[in-house]
Parts: C-alpha cells; structure tokens; sequence
C-alpha cells in the first residue's frame, strides 16, 4: 500500500512537472483580429546566425535586414538609394567616398561612426562566408568620424550593389566585441527593429526600435516563425494564426487569391532556375546535344504543372529585373522536330542514356520528372538521382554529374553576380561554374564587363554575354520565378523586394 | 540499489564512446564537404580549400577523432557549423519542446491506452474488446505524419478550434500530442491487454476471487500491478524515442523539437551538431531505460531483490 | 455434529470451447455435514478443481457455465445468490487452498497485506487492527508475525502454503475446500502441512473438502470419500466403508494401483487406457472402455446410483443387477 | 543397420515437425481476423505479380499526361490521377511491389544479420555475447533516421541502399529476440544429446537452435514488414525515399500533400492503401503469435 502511494507520488511529480514546462512557454502572440501592432512572418526555415558575416541564406537575410541598414540601398525597383550613406561620389576609378548620415544610433545606444563602418568591412573581408562579395575591396579607411574612404583592387562597376547585400550591413564595434563568439544570437544595429528573443527552431522576436533615424516604425512588434510546411504557413494565414506569409506554395495561390481576407502579393524575382550539363563529358560536350535538349524542354509544361503559372518563361540566363538583361534573347521553343534534327547532327539520333541530379527540394523532383518524360520523346533515355543537399553541391561541384537542376538567385540585381561565376571559366566547379564552361570569348568579356563604369557600356557588354552563352547552352535556362507573398488583407504598405529580403519598416495594420 | 545505479551509468561509458565513434564515422565517410556546406553554393574555391584547412577536415580521420574525443571529455562539444551556436546550448534550447511533446503525448497515451487495455482484456472477445482492438491497430497502421495532416485539415482548417502548428501556448499542444499519442496509445493498450490476459489467467487471481475481493478491486489492485512490467517497459520505449526526437510529427506542426534539429543538421553536414544531438539522444534513452528498470524494483519486489 | 452444511444436487458444469464442449461435471450429488471431511479423489481431469471452483462460483466464464444443480450451503442455494452476497460467503464461510502454493499467492503484496485484506474485507477492521490479527494467524502457521512485510518470493513452498492455509482460515470458515493441498511440496513437507491442517481443522470444527488422488492421504485425514471419473461420482461412502468394502470397479482400480507394503505383489495392477476425451465422453457408462468386467449393455445404459446402505453409493451396472459381477 | 535407424529418427522429426506447422495452421484458420489478414496480404500480393496484366508500366504508371491532372476518381480513373495526370490505381498496384519488396528484404536483412549476431552472442556467451550485445546498444542508441540518411547518401540512393538502411536499423531488436530465445533453448536436453552424438556448432546452431527459435522470429519479422512500409513512406516524406519516378506509397504520399486540400484522393487513397496493409500484417502478425503460443488462448 506505501509503495504504491510512492508511486502515486513519483507519477504526480512527473505530471506536474510536464505542466510546469507546458506553463513555461508562455502565450505567445496570439492572432487577434482588429488594429494590431504586432505581426506574425512566416517563412520555410529558420534563421541560421543573424551575424550578417556569419551566413548568407535567405532566412536570416530577411531577418536580418529588419535589424541592420546597409551603406547603400538598392529599392524595390531595383534603384540604389541612399542607407547610412546620405551621399557619395567616386574619386577615382577605383576609390569611392561615403559621408554617413549624422546621429544615427545603435541598437546599444551607440552613435554611428566611419570607425563601425571600417570595423564592419574589414571584418566582412575577413569571414570565410561573404568574404567574396566584397573580394574586390582593397581597404578601408576612416578619416573623419563620418566619412569612409573605400579603396578597391581594380575597378569594379558593381561595387555599390555589392554593399547594398544585407551581407553588409553596418555593425556596431563594441556589441560585436562584447559578444564575441554568440554575436550571432545578439546582434545589435541601426535598424528599425531590434532583437529582442530567439526561441531556436521555432521564432523570432523583434520589436520597434523608437530611435530609428528614419523614425518609429508602426508596427510595435515582429516574429517571425519557422514553418516548414508550405501549407501550414496557408493554413496558417487562412486560420489568422500568421499575418504575412513567405513563399506561397503554387498550388495554395488561388486558395489566398480567392479568400477575401487575404491578399496575395505576386512579382518576379531575381532568381532564375535552370537545368546544368556537365559540358566536360560526352555527350554534353556537343552543342548541338545541349540545344537539342534545350528544344526538348516544354517550359509551358513545367511552370504550369510544377508551378501553377507562377513563372516567366527564361531565355536569357539573368531576369528582367537585373541590371543588364537582355530582352531580345527569347526562350527556346518547344521543337521536338528540331530537337530531333540536332541530335541527328551530333551522331546521336537513336538517344542515348542519361542522369538529372536533383536535390531533395519537391519542385526540382517534380521538373527532373517532367524533364524525364520529355527527353523521352527524343530518345534520351534519362534517369532521375536525389541527393541530399550535402552531397550534391559537393558531387556537382566535382563534376561527377551528367545533368543537374539549380537555380541563381542574383541578389544583388547586377549581371557581374549573375554571369560571373556561372559562366566565367575561373569559376569552374563549386564556386558556381558547374557546367564547367568554358569560352575565352566569354571570359574576356565577362573581366572587361565588371570593370567598366559607363553602365551604356557595360549593358551592351552583359547583352553580348548573353547571347553567346544561349546560343552554347551550356545550361539550359527554365524559368524566372515569380516571388509571392500571401498575407491578411489588413496588412497595408509591404512591397515586395526583388532580392527576396522584403523590408517591413513601412508595413502597418 | 546505488551500486546498481553507479554501474549502470558507468556502462554508459563505452556505448556512449561507441555511438560518438561511429557517427564520426559516418559524418566522416559520407560524401559533402562541411566547409562547402558552410561557405554556401556560390563560395570560391581557394575560401573552401582555406576553411577545411583551419577546420582541420585535411587531418587524417584518427587524429580528427581523437581531438574530438579529447575536447568532448573537457566539456566542448564545439559550436555548430552552420548557426555558430554552441551545440549543447542549442540543445538544451531545444529540449524542453522535445520533453514537452513527448510527456504530453506519452500522458494522452497513458490516460487512454491503460484503461482501454484494461476493459478489453477483462471483456475479452466482448464488443468492447474487438472494436477497442481493432482501433488500436488502426492507430498503429496509420501513418504519423498523414494522421496529422488529416488533423490540420479537420481542427485547424475546416473547423478552426485549433492552431495548425508552432509552438507555444497550450493550444498548439493539442494536436500534436493528439497526433504523437493516438498512435502511442494504440500500442500501450495492445501490451497492456495481452498482458492483463496473462496476468488474469494466474492462479493468485483467482485466490483473490476466493478470498471475497470485489471484482474492480481484483482487476486493479490485484491483477493491474503484475501486469504493470511489460507496460512499464513499453510506455518507457516510447518515451525514450519520442524524446528523441518525433521528427515526422514536428515537421508536419512545425515543432522545434530536437528530432529536426537532428535532421536539419545530418542535411547541412553540421557534424558537431549532429555528434552532440545523437550523444544527447543516446544518453536521454538510456536514462530513460534506468528509470524504466528502477520503476520496476518499486513494481516488483523480486526485481528489487536482484539489484541488491 | 450431525447438522447437514452444504448438499449439493445434480451438479452440471461445462466448458463451451471452440474446440467443443467440455463436459467436466455432470449431475454429481455430495452431501456434507458440519465439521466433517469429505475426500474427493480421482484421476487428473475427473472434474474435481470444476466441483470445488463451482461451489465457489469461480468456474471461469467464460468458457466454463454452471448449467444446472443446487448448492445448498447452510440453507441457501449458492446459484441463487446475487454477486455482493456470494462475496461476502467467499473467504469468509467458504474458503479454498488451491493446488499450487507458488503461485497462489501475489507475488507483488506481502503476505502480511494479503492476510490482512481477507480480514478487513470480511471483519471490517481498521488497518491496524487486520494487521495483528495477520501476525497472529502467521504464528498461528507457524511463520513468525514479524514475516508478514515479506514478499512470498522470499519464503519457501512449504511456508507459502502455510501462508495460503492461514489466508483460507483467517475468517473461521465453515467449510474450507482444499484442491491438492499438498502435492507441489516435498514429501516431508507434504507430511508437515497436512498435520497443520488437521490440527487447525479440528480446532476450529471446520468442515472440509479435500481434493487428491492419493489414497493414502484420504486414508488419514477423511471421514467420507467420493470417488469422481468424468465428471460423475461412481462411489461415494464412509471412510471405512470405501477401503474396507470398495465396490465400483474403477475404485478396485485405484486400489490395485497403489502398493500395498503388506502384501507381496509381483506387480502393480494400473487401470488400463486413459481417461476419456472429456469433449466426448464414452456412450453408456463413461469407464466402460476401460472396465474390466465391462459387457455389451455398458456402452448403452447409463448407470443409475445404487444406495447400497450406510451411506454407500455407487454408480455402476452391476449393483443395478444388470451385469454380472 | 545404422542407416535404419538415422532413417527412423529422420521420420520421426519430420512429423513432429509436420504436426506443429499443421497445428499452428489449424490454430490460424480459427482467427477470423487473422484471416482477414492474410486474405488482404494475397490479394495485394496478386495485385503486385499481375500489376504489368491490370494496367502497364511505361504507359500509364509511368508516363505523364498533363492535361489530365489532379482529377478525381472517375470510371476511366478509379482512384483519380496524381499531379503528373497519372492513374493512381494504376499507381498503387505497381507501388504494392516496391513496398511490399522494401518490406520483405529489409525485414529479411535484418533477421538475417540480427539473427545470426544474436545467435552467436547467446550461443557463445561470455565476452562474444558482451561484446555483440553492447554493439547492438550503440547500434540502438543511433537514431535510425541518421543510419539512412548516411546509408542512402554514402552508397547512393537506390531502391536495395533504401532497404539496407531500413534493414539494418532493426537489426539490433531481432539480434535481441533471437538471443534471448537461443538462450532458453541452448540448455535444453536436445541440445545435450546433439553435441553427445558429435554434432559441431555449425549443425548445431542451424539444424536445432535456429528451427527452434523461429517462431518469434516469424511473428516479430511480420510485424516487421509492416514497420519497414511505414518507415519506407518516413523516408519518403522527409525526401530520402525511392528514386522517381517509380511508384512507391510513401513517396506518393509526400508527393500529393501539398495537394492535400485541392485534391484529396492524391493523399488519401495511398494512405488508406499503405494504413490497410500495416492492418493486414498486424492482424497476421497477432494471429501467428496467437496460434504460435497457445498459452495465449485458452
């Protein structure tokens, strides 16, 4: 009888015990309808680090840019304008001057001075992780408390795109040294709202910062959630439970369309998704094999089954939404006759045998299948391989693949970050070049590009780029995603940003 | 009882130095490069060659085993490739979704699957019994993951009493513990049956029965506690595996729980991380499994005589 | 001493299986009167346990179904009683020791809780209070009191059945039935254990019913016997009456089985075959197969019960006069 | 002479043998459920060996038809068609043979390593038995979604890789069953009067012990099967599962839940499929238990 009364004990112990966890997270900001001052984000992962030096994934990105200004801006039109640089002026080919704008504060309370700007890119230089986005920095100097003086290695046009990354944001010198290794989970910036909680996996929470320089932003509150789950962030939206929802599966787009408290936000983005071939192996080394699968490729098919509409058809390798896309290159058409005659051309008109890599993403498994069933039709016998994310930028990197499915996010709006590494031979293998191209011509082109200033000049060189690398195929271009956003019709002044780090400054209910 | 306990804890020891060995292993053999993972798709190469050479990933295996095994025993687990956070740190963050999740579910397990094992083995072949049953194993051919999209669709979506996912108050608990329990449930009321089938049919049973006791009494008192081991054991089996980690269930809520942690860092090649989560998960397990043994010596006097 | 405890008439017990119907006891009459020990002997699955487990109401059920007779226990029909009363007889007026001491005991109680719980179910004592008394029927067994926080897995078998016995007798029983007491013991605890019974049974006037298949422990503890074989009790007589003047030829069969330390056999006579498949019981008489007088009429006529006198009865055609002895 | 009697004792194992197997099927034909069960399991088992006969592989699991997407069940298109307009039913039939292949080689991969492991470990004892046995501890002790994901991306995601990972991952659980019934059985008289005649391990192990120690084996490994279909569809739904687009229950699943609300037959029907598959096997699985141990019945 004792002992069972002991054991009746040690069982409400532990009961008790699991209400008091239950009671430790504490009642989140529930969805309330009505004038609120607190938003809900959600996107498909969580943030890594919001150390802008420590990662470069777009989840901590869109974090990120809420928490930090940038030198530079580049707008939702793609314009730069200015961030914590009121003005600027190049002095010389390769040296630029910033003036900072005056009585700009820290999160921490600290004052805004060149010397945080000067920390900040020597640090930025320094990480392993965004280092190549500024790689064309030579030094950084301070003369006065707000004045920065950039030096560059050799002319680099797109400089100011560059700094516009959320990758460069402005840092405060003394929070990062008193975090030191956990800056990452304390960031401290200039930006309209700070951190204020990360529960890992789960959420983050950030609140207005009244000091901002630009002033207060309307809303008191953000967090912004970890939902894996496509449809969970539509339920989500649909049950009130999420205000703004990132990255709407296509199918989910009529459900928010047609839900009248709902709106859905749709535009194209940077990014382009594209099938590589591995042009160091038979039969991909031929031209006319690329151009043939090329032809072979139904786009109207894939964006319409994979991506319920929600696609530009691609042609040129960067979107219209980049500085130095070329508008006349179309998308080749759908020719399974051609496709066939340039097979024919190649010695290959009986097929021949074949693997598309993808990763796990379900979009990329569902265009491999499509893929498939279409080079079906002229004879490539093709067999589909997911790997997981790990080993396939490793392999593909490697070059051990035959035909692959990535995509190109050019973040920074300019063609140099779009063309460059995919295509330029210097670049081979994991640093973008997984089609292992090659053309001197290109080459060339691609270095004299980057250090032209006149954009005149280096817009027609972009186009000129453009057409050589279509007419080789070394990849074969599929669509520019359209971005979406879904939200409660509430919610007034979001914009969309081309690079995908949406500001949510001006955003109110 | 505490010689038992020290012992038991010190065979932790060598499986624990075990497990570490071979997830290194694995980390170490399959393909995917940790520093490629961290510098992301567009890095150069000359950074990725600079990383794995500050990272030590050049070093010949046995060497990177033993700096890891070497920093573990001083407490450093390192920090995570990918968020830079201390592994345990982030852990820990995680755990108490994971506990939560798991004493919930296994608590709704407990609460259904018992009595419901109870009424069918003491009605067995009744109506009761059958349908009970034939739930139960409905609940165990379910799978997880469809079970609780079905619950999103129904509580969430079509009738709105509930959140569809994420964590936090009490609310989002529900269907996830609804989803982690039904199906835990189903499998503590079949071993619950069978084992009060075995235990009713003994013979201290029916003397019970001749001494006068009233039937409830009979069934709870007498036969419910020679019954419990086998319960023990399988409510504390899966206890220690949801504390492991429901990953199919935490992705389809939205759970940060340890199971996707784990994941999400075998997916990123974060090998510290996923090193200290699989310690982590083998140590809880294997707590578990003491409790569970020790529970039994309060259960069961002979059990008790044993561990002396 | 003469005043008739427990009568039981036409006492019909199956076992509905779906490999078929068991049929364990079939119309068996016993009468018993107070203080008295009757001894019920036969063979492995002569139904003995389902007579004891029927007065009991105990019969498993299902598969097991009483499905005719009286139980007439101090004037009351045992079949007839609602569930709470017949509780309340079970352990305190009726009580039994089952065949196997190991394991008829909890053994996650002690057995001091177990004593103490028949005492407090049918005596209404605080907790305390059953306590003592549990000691003082442990020293009673002869276990010291101070034992009763042990666990049974601590006590050895002859022990635990002396455990079972102070549980059986805690409540001054009127009738305590005991299935094979003895036979999961050693021979010398055999001896000791049954001494205990004797003893306790005089000192409390407790009539008893006491199931074996040994001869001889009937021979020493009984004052009547009844001899069961599929289901059916083919003799029933006084102790004497039996050994002395035993008629149905299947008791003869038991006799000749045992070894008798007086005469000098060449070899024992064991009854030949083995017992009938109880889910189909021989036409006519049930020992027929195996009788040795057994004739033609055996396989048809069932055997009525012949009073042959004194109490002695008997099932058997040859006392009907119609087979020749 | 000698001849005669190895003849004898042969026949008299073979029907003692015989008799157990026949009176276990007899004790199986009584279980209604179990029957059902099995029923179950041979129609799918049908279903999968005459798959190419009901609807052809190429032409209609295979190939896509755009235009006839995400329609619902239909008289052409029983189960509807999934997000590449493919016959679902057609599907399905073709997907009872990757799961239930999965299923069976795993589950046979892990009786075959656990079994033996834990049969040498018992058999043996002592340091062989520790040292097996806590190997399987550490085996245990790694969560067995990180042993295929590490399976299926250090050998390559093919179908045998997938069930190797799934295989080995229960390893340890039959390892356990087998030893702890090999340990009962080891002692027992027989065993003594083998090793006296002269039989060596080997024959001992495999003509006295193994035989013997099956009959958990079979339950446990039924049970299995349906495990291993659940943690194929797992797999699957987190995106290691089987390479497309061959049709595998599980992989449809996770295919057809972003569709969850716009077409619901796309989820449902290999839900149901895979949910009445892992029925069947636990009702066989519980009825062999049942008529594998009497003691359960009454």
């Amino acid at each position: 009888m004792l002992k069972s009364r002991k054991l009746l004990a040690v069982l409400a112990l532990m009961l008790s015990f699991v209400f008091v966890m239950t009671g430790c997270g504490k009642g989140s900001n529930q969805a309330t309808e009505g004038g609120k001052d607190s938003i809900i984000v959600a996107q498909g992962a969580d943030a890594k680090s919001l150390d802008p030096h420590a990662t470069n994934d777009q989840p901590s990105s869109r974090v990120m840019k809420q928490i930090y200004n940038t030198l530079i801006n580049t707008n939702e039109d793609m314009q730069i304008v200015p961030g914590l640089a009121e003005s600027w002026e190049q002095k010389d080919e390769k040296t630029w001057v910033f003036n900072l704008r005056k009585g700009v504060k820290f999160h921490n309370g600290e004052e805004l001075k060149a010397s945080d700007v000067k920390f900040t890119l020597e640090r930025m230089l320094a990480s392993d992780k965004v280092n190549h986005i500024v790689e064309a920095i030579a030094k950084v100097e301070a003369p006065e408390d707000y004045k920065v003086v950039i030096t560059l290695k050799e002319p680099f046009a797109p400089i100011l795109a560059h700094l516009s990354h959320t990758a460069a944001s402005i840092l405060n010198e003394k929070a990062v040294k008193e975090a030191g290794d956990n800056y990452g989970q304390k960031p401290v910036g200039t930006g309209p709202f700070k951190f204020v909680a990360w529960q890992s996996g789960d959420k983050i929470e950030l609140e207005a910062f009244n000091e901002y320089f630009e002033g207060a932003p309307k809303i008191k509150k953000i967090t912004f959630r970890n939902v894996a789950e496509g449809s969970a962030r539509t339920m989500g939206l649909e049950t009130g439970e999420i205000d703004i929802a990132y990255d709407v599966e296509p199918v989910d787009k009529e459900r928010v369309k047609n839900n009248d408290k709902l709106t859905l936000v749709e535009e194209p983005s940077l990014s382009v998704a594209y099938i590589g071939f591995n042009t160091n192996k038979e039969p991909f080394n031929k031209k006319e094999v690329r151009q043939a699968i090329n032809y072979a490729i139904n786009r109207d098919d894939i964006i319409a089954a994979v991506l319920n509409g929600a696609a530009e058809k691609a042609g040129a390798p960067i979107g219209p939404k980049v500085f130095g896309h070329n508008p006349n290159i179309k998308p080749y058409e759908y020719n399974v006759q051609k496709a066939k005659e340039l097979l024919k051309q190649a010695g290959l008109e009986k097929g021949f045998k074949t693997t598309i890599w993808t990763n796990d993403n379900p979009v990329r498994v569902q265009i491999a299948q499509i893929v498939q069933a279409q080079l079906k039709e002229i004879g490539i016998d093709v067999k589909i391989e997911t790997l997981e994310w790990g080993s396939y930028l490793d392999r593909t990197g490697r070059g051990e693949h035959d035909m692959f499915i990535l995509g190109w996010v050019t973040v920074t709006g300019d063609a140099d970050y779009g063309l460059y590494a995919l295509y330029h031979s210097s670049q081979k293998g994991g640093a973008g070049n997984r089609s292992f191209y090659e053309n001197k011509k290109v080459d060339e082109l691609l270095d004299k590009a980057k250090a032209t200033n006149d954009s005149k000049e280096r817009e027609k060189l972009y186009h000129e780029i453009q057409e050589i690398v279509v007419e080789d195929a070394p990849v074969a271009n599929l669509y520019y995603q359209t971005q979406n956003v879904g939200m409660q019709k509430a919610i007034k002044g979001f914009r969309l940003h081309p690079a995908g780090h949406h500001r949510l400054y001006n955003v109110s209910y | 009882m505490r010689k038992y306990i020290t012992r038991r804890l010190l065979m932790l020891i060598p499986v624990i130095l075990g497990v570490t060995f071979i997830v290194f292993s694995i980390m170490y053999m399959t393909p995917g490069d940790p520093a490629q993972m961290i510098l992301g798709e567009s890095a150069p190469e000359s950074a990725v060659k600079a990383l794995r050479e500050k990272m030590g990933l050049n070093d010949p295996f046995i060497v990177q085993y033993g700096r890891f095994v070497k920093n573990a025993i001083m407490g450093d687990f390192g920090r995570s490739y990918a968020t830079k956070k201390e592994v345990f740190a982030e852990i820990f963050a995680r755990f108490p979704a994971t506990l939560q999740l798991a004493s919930v579910g296994v608590l709704v397990a407990v609460l259904i699957g018992v009595p419901v094992g109870i009424i069918s083995a003491t009605k067995q072949y009744s109506l009761f019994d059958s349908v009970a049953m034939l739930l139960a194993l409905l609940g165990v051919s379910m799978p997880n993951f469809w079970q609780g999209l079905m619950y999103i669709l129904l509580f969430s979506v079509t009738l709105g009493w509930l959140p569809s996912g994420g964590y936090g108050s009490f609310k989002h608990f529900i269907l996830p513990a609804l989803t982690l329990g039904t199906s835990t449930a189903a499998v503590i009321a079949r071993m619950t049956r069978s084992s009060m089938l075995e235990v009713i049919r003994q013979d201290y049973i029916r003397t019970a029965r001749a001494k006068g006791v009233e039937e409830k009494k009979v069934i709870l008192k007498h036969a419910l506690k020679n019954a419990l081991i086998p319960i023990i054991t399988v409510v504390g089996l899966q206890f220690g595996h949801l504390l492991g980690g429901a990953v199919l269930t935490e992705t389809v809520y939205s759970w940060p729980g340890i199971g996707r942690l784990l994941v999400d860092a075998i997916k990123q090649k974060d090998t510290p991380m996923v090193q200290a989560t699989v310690v982590f998960i083998a140590v809880t397990f294997s707590i578990v499994n003491l409790a569970v043994d020790i529970l039994y010596a309060y259960v069961d006097p002979r059990i008790k005589s044993q561990y002396k | 001493m003469n005043e008739k405890l427990l009568d039981i008439k036409n006492l019909t017990i199956h076992y509905i299986t779906d490999d078929g119907v068991v049929k364990a006891v079939n119309g068996i009459d016993i009468e018993l009167n107070k203080g008295e020990t009757l001894g019920l002997v036969g063979e492995t699955g002569a139904g003995k346990t389902t007579t004891a487990l029927g007065i009991m109401r105990l019969v498993p059920n299902p598969p097991g179904k009483i499905l005719s007779g009286e139980i007439t226990f101090e004037g009351k029909d045992l079949l007839k009683l609602p569930e709470g009363e017949m509780r309340k007889i079970r352990g305190n007026k009726i009580s039994m020791i089952f065949q196997d001491p190991m394991t008829s005991l909890n053994p996650v109680m002690t057995v001091g809780e177990q004593l103490a719980e028949v005492i407090q179910i049918h005596e209404g004592l605080s907790n305390e209070e059953a306590i003592e008394k549990a000691k003082k029927m442990l020293e009673m067994v002869g276990i010291p009191g101070e034992r009763h926080t042990d666990y049974p897995h601590q006590f050895s078998g002859g022990m635990k059945q002396r455990v079972v016995i102070a549980i059986a007798l805690a409540c001054n029983p009127q009738l305590l039935i005991a299935d094979e007491p003895t036979t999961a013991l050693d021979v010398t605890i055999q001896a000791q254990v049954l001494d205990l019974m004797k003893r306790l049974k005089e000192e409390f006037n407790t009539a008893m019913i006491l199931i074996t298949h040994d001869l001889g422990v009937v021979a020493e503890v009984c004052d009547k016997v009844a001899i069961m074989y599929a289901g059916e009790i083919v003799e029933s007589a006084s102790l004497e009456d039996l050994f002395e003047k035993p008629k149905h030829p299947y008791t003869l069969g038991l006799f000749g089985s045992i070894p008798n330390l007086e005469e000098e056999v060449e070899r024992l006579n064991p009854i030949k075959g083995l017992m009938p498949d109880p889910t189909n019981l021989p036409s006519g008489c049930p020992f027929h197969p195996r009788c040795p007088k057994a004739k033609d009429i055996c396989k048809i006529q069932v055997p009525k019960t012949t009073d042959l006198g004194n109490g002695h009865k008997v099932r058997c055609l040859i006392y009907e006069g119609l087979v020749e002895a | 002479m000698a001849n005669v009697a190895n003849l004898q004792t042969a026949d008299v194992k073979k029907t003692k043998k015989r008799s157990m197997w026949v009176e276990v099927a007899r004790r199986m034909a009584k279980n209604k459920m179990a029957m059902v069960g099995l029923g179950i399991i041979v129609v799918l088992v049908l279903l999968a060996l005459f798959a190419d006969v009901i609807a052809p592989y190429e032409e209609v699991v295979i190939k896509q038809n755009l235009s006839m997407r995400l329609k619902g069940p239909s008289a052409e298109h029983w189960l509807g068609t999934d997000e590449f307009g493919r016959d679902i039913f057609a599907r399905i039939i073709h997907g009872a043979r990757v799961s239930l292949k999965v299923g069976i080689v795993a589950v046979g991969i892990s009786i075959f390593i656990g079994g033996s492991l834990g049969a040498i470990a018992a058999y043996y004892g002592g340091k062989v038995d520790n040292l097996i046995m806590r190997f399987m501890d550490i085996l245990l002790a790694v969560p067995s979604i990180l042993l295929a994901i590490a399976i299926v991306s250090a050998l390559g995601s093919s179908l045998f890789n997938l069930m190797l990972a799934i295989g080995i991952s229960s390893v340890p659980s039959y390892a356990r069953i087998v030893r702890a019934s090999v340990l009962s059985i080891k002692d027992q008289e027989f065993i003594e009067a083998a090793r006296a005649i002269g039989a060596n391990d080997f024959i001992i192990i495999t003509r006295h012990i193994i035989p013997n120690a099956l009959a958990p084996v079979i339950v446990q490994g039924t049970l299995g099967v349906a495990g291993a279909i659940l943690s194929t569809a797992g797999l699957s739904f987190i995106g290691l599962g089987i390479q497309p687009p061959a049709p595998e229950w599980g992989s449809m699943l996770a295919g057809g839940r972003a569709y969850l609300r716009e077409a619901w037959h796309v989820t449902t029907f290999p839900g149901l499929v895979i949910m009445i598959t892992i029925l069947a096997l636990n009702l066989l699985g519980d009825g062999l238990r049942d008529a594998l141990d009497p003691k359960l019945k009454q």
